[in-house]
């Protein structure tokens, strides 16, 4: 890397199931606000903009013009990508390299969603083949539950080692998050007991839907030196579109692009043993399930460890590698931000700035998309330059 | 419902007719829905100033698209302004055209505003329309609270 | 800026209805551009694809062609924008000394759409979609505010159509190679005044790729590189009412920028050929004028005087522009396509004699509301 | 456009925008769907290089990214790979109207293909069906070329349940 990427400021909504009183650019904008506000930055040093979220949730065709009056785009570089749920990543790894390219030295990334404006499970179901897979391909929920179905049968996980992680998400973002938008306390019990709506998933095991903004500053490193005493490096991106068809992600219990993903984004990064190295990490999952199954991607566990890992503890907030203590996905999901809240939680974290969610001392984070046919992306952050 | 198949020409390919369809409720937000209260229940065009740079926004902003500044002020504007641009909309197009064609469409800067408006064109021929005309606009009579409840501007009569 | 060049270029013919699906078109235009740089697959190091969930009727549209552009082996992100936004995105990647080679690819079968109802998806669901505006009606509110502010004819217009039209024919990837005259532009049928059916770009299914290399890279696999000299993009306001349509700052000053990197002080003299986004006929005018081409409101005297003709001072849109071939997405990478093989002299029949230096120019949103600029040279 | 109005809180428009779209099946599909109508025949493709046959049939092989030429029937029973009961209310995009619960989506391997496909069971109850069971394609009598209407679901071949447990 030619070019030293840091993440100065990071702004979010707070997420609710309806936004009604704001319209999109305006949602939009108050996260702008707070991440410029956090930096101490005003528009005028912003250089250009990336933003992404998923078109057919608000049914908007180019959002990157409509934000404008949102994102503060008047006048300026301003940009879309998208990729399914790993748009807010995506976003995230554009807004990083828009800065290592050279090109722009101040980059906002902002990522977005009012998903209580339509059907989200319906939109997300036209991801699929509209001739050989759509009609059977329930959004997100029917193959996240098939994958943990295959799972079980390999690997003897349980359906309650996966309402741990419900448990473990729901209440960190209930204790220690404001932002959050679920945030109740919740037990074991209360997960089994909730009704199944895809075998063998059940209500308190699945992700909600959200209303909500978050936009992440990226800044050369210059430029991100002057603006904050901790800046939040980016060390290693990693990303891995694996598949295409629906089906064929399905009958693998575990998440090979996970896998290669973190692969890519650890050697650029300089982890080699992510387990003990990782003080915090802030994980796109999006299914309780997906805390147990897709674990060792990420190399936090051997291969079917998934379940022992959670029932050890060490991933809760007071253990040795907290995992989202934001409350993650499964607290908090307007889909396009998704994503990015992964980056900037993670970045916040490292920056020491996660007021009652921080891990004390965190140093070096992870974060993670998921979305696609299967796919992931991988963000490595530190308040280091570079690892020892 | 499944999709049915049908030939695409004579490529010995097939393609399938199928749509998304699907019901969106768009949030208007607390500072659109004043804009649209006004006029249902008043029939008056409010919009924002930015007290930055002095522009005045109908539809109303809360934040300067300019100077990207938080906007609070509220001005009343009159419901006359001058026509920047139109067009007569000639072909049809299923489900998104307010009414049939032929239909007039401008940019109304209505007095006291900075930006446009794009609206309806009415009571007017299209060989009568001319920019710079001076329109004014006429609401509906049942207002519902969206864009529609002005009808469309016709040419001010002098 | 660091130097990053296009090495393989590649473009589906393109036409009404292609039964070929968006991965076959994308993979056809895959294999070309790999062979067009002479590389491999594995060669390719990482991707950019350029898909529209609403133009291609598919969330997470770019899955429609990750397999079949070898995305889903390598490092990849989608760009839903314009292909000269994805061309950016791409040599973004390069210049972080993190890739050596991308491969971007755009691709649109708008024929399985209705287009003006996409493009009405584009406008805000609170207030003007329910005007029924699409690109057709709205862009028709921009050539009227233009024609009207600065005195510009239909005529004027009229002549760009018959510019690029004609010089399609010697395009063999157009869609609409025609032989007209300004008066048969003018009868044309009205869609929205002052816009008629040959004002109007044709909905065209097709695809394209470009293969870009860091400098290394390029100088070793390639023996006709061209770099990248500059590239700028900007964004106007987004409500049609908070422009002034007749003018276009954005592009001033995504050009601008991308003049700056380039070095360029007088486009005019120091910029050989450009190939840009007219998507209507007026378009071309007016993006002369943001370009620096001409001064304001001189659009129609630049197309009077013949000089962006085949044999003018400046040829513009050569290749047939977007009037004759319309693919949206991929239509600014075609652009970029064609500028490529003007700079290596293989443009054929449609080559501008001594080009080194080219401009490629992609628009976003109603109206051009975004702007994307690459220069380019030999 | 409709418009809700609740006591002093902020508006919202209702809408149902309705997009159509004629999906061109291209001519690996075409080719698939056809022999389907046709014949009652489930085809896949196979690559040149490593020998795996896809279905559905697409022209460009994931794995070694040759293009695939060699069409191949597949068998018409296969082995469910995972399946989920569904049973959310969602709608369904291609009427705008609610979809019609439960379905089981099952995801499964057919005899002598390399790739999986999606489709149907004729079985809702989660408790009767288990991932690594027989399952047969039952095909429509009156075939249009549409995937999942010609392959009208899948059913589980119940003898080799029993031996399974």
């Amino acid at each position: 890397m030619k070019r030293r990427v840091g993440i100065v400021g990071v702004g979010q909504t707070h997420h609710r199931s309806k936004n009604t009183d704001l319209k999109g650019q305006e949602l939009i904008s108050i996260a702008v606000k707070r991440a410029l506000e956090g930096a101490e930055l005003t528009m005028a040093d912003i250089d250009a903009i990336v933003i992404g979220n998923m078109d057919h949730f608000e049914s908007i065709n180019y959002v990157d013009m409509w934000s404008v009056d949102g994102s503060g785009g008047y006048m300026k570089p301003i940009m879309k990508v998208t990729t399914g749920g790993t748009t807010g990543s995506a976003v995230g790894h554009a807004g990083f390299y828009h800065v290592a390219s050279g090109l722009f030295d101040t980059v906002l990334a902002i990522g977005w969603e009012q998903n209580s404006e339509s059907d989200t499970t319906a939109a997300i179901s036209t991801c699929f083949d509209p001739i050989t897979e759509r009609e059977y391909s329930a959004g997100a929920i029917g193959p996240l539950a098939a994958q943990y179905t295959a799972y079980m049968s390999k690997y003897g996980a349980t359906e309650e080692d996966a309402a741990l992680v419900s448990v473990r998400d729901h209440n960190n973002a209930a204790l220690y998050n404001p932002y959050a938008h679920l945030r109740q306390v919740i037990t074991a019990e209360e997960v089994m007991k909730s009704p199944y709506i895809s075998y063998p998933l059940k209500l308190l095991d699945m992700c909600p839907r959200s209303d909500g903004a978050c936009a992440v500053v990226f800044a050369s490193e210059d430029k991100a030196r002057k603006a904050c005493d901790r800046p939040a490096w980016v060390l290693g991106v990693g990303d891995c579109h694996i598949l295409v068809h629906l089906a064929d992600g399905i009958g693998l219990p575990n998440l090979p692009s996970l896998e290669r993903a973190a692969r890519e984004a650890y050697e650029m990064a300089g982890v080699t043993d992510p387990f003990k190295q990782f003080d915090v990490a802030e994980l796109y999952i999006p299914a309780s399930t997906a805390g147990v199954t897709w674990m060792e991607a990420l190399g936090l566990c051997e291969e079917g460890g998934g379940s022992r890992l959670i029932r050890s503890g060490v991933t809760e907030a007071d253990g040795v590698l907290p995992i989202n203590p934001s409350g993650g996905v499964l607290a908090t999901n307007p889909i396009g931000a998704t994503g990015l809240l992964r980056i900037g939680e993670a970045a916040l974290q490292v920056m020491g700035k996660a007021e009652k969610k921080q891990v004390d001392g965190a140093k070096l984070a992870v974060a993670t998309g998921f979305g696609g046919c299967f796919w992931s992306d991988v963000t490595v952050i530190s308040s280091l330059t570079h690892l020892a | 419902m499944a999709v049915r198949s049908e030939e695409l020409g004579d490529t010995g390919t097939l393609k399938y007719p199928s749509r998304i369809k699907l019901p969106y409720t768009w949030h208007v937000g607390k500072v659109g829905s004043r804009f649209y209260e006004e006029i249902r229940d008043h029939c008056r065009i409010w919009g924002t100033r930015c007290g930055h740079c002095e522009w005045v926004y109908v539809p109303p902003r809360e934040t300067c698209p300019r100077c990207f500044g938080n906007i609070d002020e509220w001005v009343e504007l009159r419901d006359v302004g001058t026509l920047l641009t139109y067009t007569i909309t000639r072909y049809s197009v299923p489900g998104i055209q307010p009414q049939e064609p032929p239909y007039a469409l401008g940019i109304i800067r209505l007095d006291g505003a900075s930006s446009g408006l794009v609206h309806l064109l009415g009571e007017v021929e299209p060989g009568d329309l001319r920019v710079g005309m001076r329109m004014q606009a006429v609401f509906r009579g049942e207002r519902q609270g969206n864009y529609l409840d002005i009808r469309y501007f016709k040419p001010l009569e002098s | 800026m660091d130097r990053v060049a296009i090495i393989g270029v590649a473009q589906t013919k393109y036409q009404r209805e292609n039964p070929a699906s968006h991965a076959e078109m994308a993979y056809e235009v895959t294999c070309k551009a790999l062979e067009d740089a002479g590389l491999a697959i594995n060669d390719i190091d990482n991707t950019v694809t350029v898909c529209n969930d609403f133009w291609d009727g598919r969330t997470i549209s770019c899955m429609t062609i990750t397999e079949a552009t070898g995305s889903h082996r390598v490092p990849t992100t989608n760009v839903e924008g314009d292909g000269t936004y994805g061309a950016l995105m791409g040599a973004m990647r390069l210049l972080t000394g993190l890739h050596k080679v991308t491969l971007v690819v755009a691709q649109s079968k708008a024929s399985q759409g209705i287009p003006q109802v996409i493009a009405n998806a584009m406008f805000d669901p609170i207030y003007e979609r329910v005007l029924g505006l699409d690109a057709i009606n709205s862009s028709a509110l921009q050539m009227k505010s233009y024609m009207s502010k600065y005195g510009i004819t239909e005529e004027q217009c009229a002549k760009v159509s018959v510019k690029n039209h004609s010089n399609a024919r010697a395009n063999p990837y157009a869609h609409m190679p025609l032989d007209i005259t300004v008066d048969d532009v003018l009868k044309s049928r009205v869609l929205a005044e002052p816009i008629k059916l040959l004002d109007a770009s044709p909905v065209s299914d097709g695809a394209c790729a470009i293969i870009m290399a860091e400098e290394e890279t390029a100088n070793r696999r390639c023996s006709k590189p061209v770099w990248v000299m500059g590239v700028g993009h900007c964004a106007d306001a987004y409500h049609l009412g908070d422009r002034d349509l007749a003018e276009v700052d954005a592009l001033v000053s995504a050009a601008k920028r991308a003049y700056r990197i380039a070095g360029i002080k007088d486009p005019v003299k120091e910029i050989d050929v450009a190939e840009v986004y007219d998507a209507f006929s007026y378009m071309e005018l007016m993006w002369m004028e943001g370009l620096g081409f001409c001064g304001r409101g001189e659009g129609g005297l630049m197309v009077d005087s013949g000089m962006m003709d085949m044999n003018g001072r400046l040829p513009v849109n050569p290749s047939g522009g977007v009037l004759s071939a319309h693919a949206v997405q991929a239509a600014g990478l075609a652009r970029i396509a064609e500028a490529v093989l003007q700079l290596r002299d293989e443009a054929g029949g449609r080559q501008v004699e001594g080009a080194k230096v080219a401009l490629a120019h992609g628009i976003q949103g109603a109206c051009g509301q975004g702007h994307c600029v690459f220069v380019l040279g030999s | 456009m409709e418009q809700e109005k609740k006591a002093s809180a902020p508006l919202s428009l209702t809408y149902v925008p309705d997009m159509p779209y004629d999906y061109h099946a291209g001519f690996y599909y075409s080719k698939f769907l056809k022999e389907l109508r046709d014949n009652k025949r489930i085809i896949g493709v196979k690559c040149p290089g490593c020998g795996r046959v896809y279905v559905p049939p697409r022209i460009v092989c994931r794995e070694c990214f040759l293009t695939m030429e060699e069409f191949a029937e597949v068998g018409n029973e296969g082995t469910l790979l995972a399946f989920t009961v569904s049973n959310f209310p969602y709608t369904d995009t291609t009427t705008g109207e609610p979809k019609r619960i439960p379905y089981t989506a099952a995801y499964i391997r057919l005899d002598g293909a390399d790739s999986n496909i999606v489709h149907c069971l004729d079985e809702t109850d989660e408790k009767r069906i288990a991932a690594g069971m027989r399952v047969r394609a039952v095909f429509s009598e009156d075939r249009t070329g549409d995937y999942f209407h010609d392959i009208d679901h899948f059913t589980i071949i119940r003898d080799t349940e029993a031996s399974l447990r």
